[in-house]
């Protein structure tokens, strides 16, 4: 029977290549696939990959593990304010970067898994994103028409899966996620919870099985927090 | 003249009850905590959050629950997670009525530059181009001058584009003013302040109409 | 405080008119939001409606009762086969029909919801739909361009909702209700049961409140089933 | 020859363990009777289930839950619920393996036409032109000949259009036949056919090479 499951983040990345364009779910550093990552990380000789993810990690954890060792030649990312090494390596040109606002890239990627191959939005019309793109007016405002995006492999995060595929995100680590599983050519979800069919609500499920191709439960996740913030208990 | 939890008091008196609002990072974040008794608002964090509640206590700290700053939060009761591009439509669609974000420069024709000084900051836009180019009530919350004393309130935007036409109204530090027909028009004055010290802080077209009250905050 | 609920379907459909253009949820009989379209059949004088409907109801339950009435003047369907009122109607030449295969229409009111105003779709190309519509070449395929849909008034049908608008769907129920509901300048949901904030898991959410302008609990579903298929007990 | 239940079996022979597969009304349907076992498939419908079961027991029934056919049906561990624009987003991007679907006219180049009978039947298309656009493996089940006894297999569709160049075999009471640069191609014979049979009751070209071997069943 076919088998979805395998054993841990470095079986989960085999056939990932040097030159591959890759997605990769998380905002910030919440809901990141930090195994499928640090399996990247031990394998240098991958390299020249195009990372799809709305950051970059930071210095020493997330997508900066992959940067430190040079292995990424482009990011396509909304914002990459939290990590020195990035900026370092864009501003030397090391590094290319394709900056696209958050909604444009979030909706790129679904448009992608969803066989829509372009679409208009009103987003970045007037700015330099719009530069070179089509425009056009509906209803009186103006739209720019931006291809959607795919990619070799989508490694994603989720709280539970079970062994179908079926994934299940927890708060707001759910963000890129199941957009991104959508349009991978290969789709990796790493969770916290792997459970057989059945064990998971068919109504409550946010990425269905059909777009994932290899899962397993990954053990003793970090998830790091960048912005600890708090208030007294009183408060 | 007003800090920036002044700046952040005078915006809370445009919330209207009922509405769904996104604050952008740093001061628009701190009109959270002026919202007016009887006020019901809900906030919008475009990293997939709506009914965004305070920070957490220790115990309450859940590493996948942020918001669109990367801080920890908590949620209030009917609040509810999504993707980002379920949050992305629901921004563009104009659902949120109310969109408070800060700038480096805002000018005469409503156009906001806010994600790029070239050769020097290049952090990104994140969701502030989806922000501006979608919703209808769009406010900047600012100081009116920068920290060279120069002000931030242009004839012509000279920094990279954020969006085009789409600041309807501003708060500084100095003033609360209307963006139309290729204006600034004074509406209040912050206390202490006067017109004249406006209208030398103030680079773009500046309109002073009658007699301009002092707000109260 | 804003208050969302109403009492019933009666005050739910205030402000509807004649020559509206309406969105309704549901896939044949399920998921519709049959207090709705009750409420509005009882109202004849609404007339010359356009009605965004997957299916056109049976000839006396769902959209059904307001072919009858005369009510509607356009429908914009996918599937229009299982009621007889409905065909008379349209080869006389009393009702327009404009067909819309089932992905596009889908994907025309979440647009619509979504800002955005047109998608490519390989949906249709070479056929009578794409009569007049751009197409476009993208990896050797062949695309039209499809412009989105938006409604006066959206009409969906949810199994429990909070007081906040939030819904939750039961099984296929689901179909058009989620897309639809984002598209309504006024988004009108019916339920099964209504709760207060806080009783629905933020994670289980289908459609967020944001979209829901107007929320009420019907009573006595009929939840009409179509094909009633069965097998024995044994079987 | 082969009657409805037969063109089902000899189709779900061409099913792989691990496919998501798409069944449209009548014919294909039966395909879900005859999976091979040690085959493990997830059946898609269309109005927003992956994990389709059989029918349920009369106390199992329940109007929530229907498939494309607007029959009662149940689910199998592991199915998933979702809503319209999310599944034709799984069928437009290639997710499902395979789609079975029925025609009242399939013609040499790959067309296809079901949906419309100008004048006469007017009930739409439903989803059957989101499928053909979109997956890469699509296989006709239907009769070789409509009632009048004239072939269904066309140099050129008369009717209007579904999809063009996107039917890659046909399965017949007759024949199983692949659509390839411009022609039908015959496969296999339908027990006791003849290949002769098979070109008298093909309008449209047809090749035939070599013995063309029986089905098995």
């Amino acid at each position: 029977m076919a088998n979805k499951v395998v054993a841990n983040a470095e079986e989960a990345i085999e056939g990932i290549k040097s030159g591959m364009t890759l997605m990769l779910g998380g905002f910030g550093l919440c809901g990141i696939p930090e195994k499928c990552i640090a399996a990247l990380a031990a394998r240098p000789e991958i390299k020249d990959l195009t990372c799809i993810s709305n950051n970059a990690g930071v210095d020493d954890f997330g997508l900066g593990l992959l940067l430190k060792n040079h292995q990424i030649k482009k990011m396509v990312s909304s914002y990459v304010g939290e990590n020195d090494e990035f900026e370092r390596q864009m501003l030397s040109g090391e590094l290319e970067v394709e900056l696209t606002p958050q909604g444009t890239l979030a909706e790129k990627c679904r448009a992608g898994g969803a066989g829509i191959p372009a679409f208009f939005t009103p987003t970045g019309y007037g700015t330099e994103i719009a530069e070179g793109k089509e425009v056009r007016e509906y209803n009186g405002k103006k739209y720019i028409l931006e291809e959607s995006l795919t990619s070799d492999f989508a490694i994603v995060k989720a709280w539970k899966g079970d062994t179908k595929g079926n994934l299940i995100f927890k708060a707001t680590a759910r963000n890129f996620n199941p957009v991104m599983a959508m349009a991978g050519k290969v789709t990796i979800a790493e969770v916290e919870h792997l459970v057989e069919p059945g064990e998971l609500d068919p109504n409550e499920i946010h990425t269905p099985g059909i777009y994932v191709n290899r899962i397993f439960e990954g053990k003793n996740y970090e998830k790091r927090i960048e912005q600890r913030t708090v208030r007294s208990a009183e408060g | 003249m007003l800090d920036k939890n002044g700046i952040a008091k005078r915006i809370a008196q445009e919330l209207k009850d009922g509405w769904y609002v996104n604050l952008g990072i740093g001061i628009p974040t701190l009109v959270a905590n002026y919202i007016p008794d009887g006020i019901d608002v809900t906030l919008q964090s475009e990293n997939g959050l709506l009914g965004m509640g305070p920070f957490p206590t220790e115990e309450e700290v859940d590493a996948d629950l942020i918001n669109a700053g990367k801080q920890t939060i908590t949620t209030r009761p009917g609040s509810v997670f999504f993707h980002s591009a379920d949050s992305f439509a629901m921004i563009r669609g104009g659902k949120v009525q109310l969109t408070v974000l800060g700038a480096m420069e805002v000018d005469q024709n409503g156009d906001i530059a806010n994600w790029k000084i070239p050769g020097k900051m290049v952090k990104g836009m994140g969701g502030a181009m989806d922000l501006v180019a979608s919703a209808e009530n769009i406010i900047v919350a600012m100081m009116h001058t920068n920290k060279a004393g120069e002000s931030k309130l242009l004839e012509k935007c000279t920094l990279p584009l954020t969006g085009v036409n789409c600041i309807t109204k501003v708060v500084t530090n100095l003033a609360v003013l209307e963006v139309k027909d290729g204006a600034f028009i004074l509406k209040e004055r912050a206390p202490g302040v006067s017109a004249e010290e406006i209208k030398n802080a103030t680079a773009g077209k500046l309109i002073v109409e009658g007699d301009i009250p002092e707000m109260t905050i």
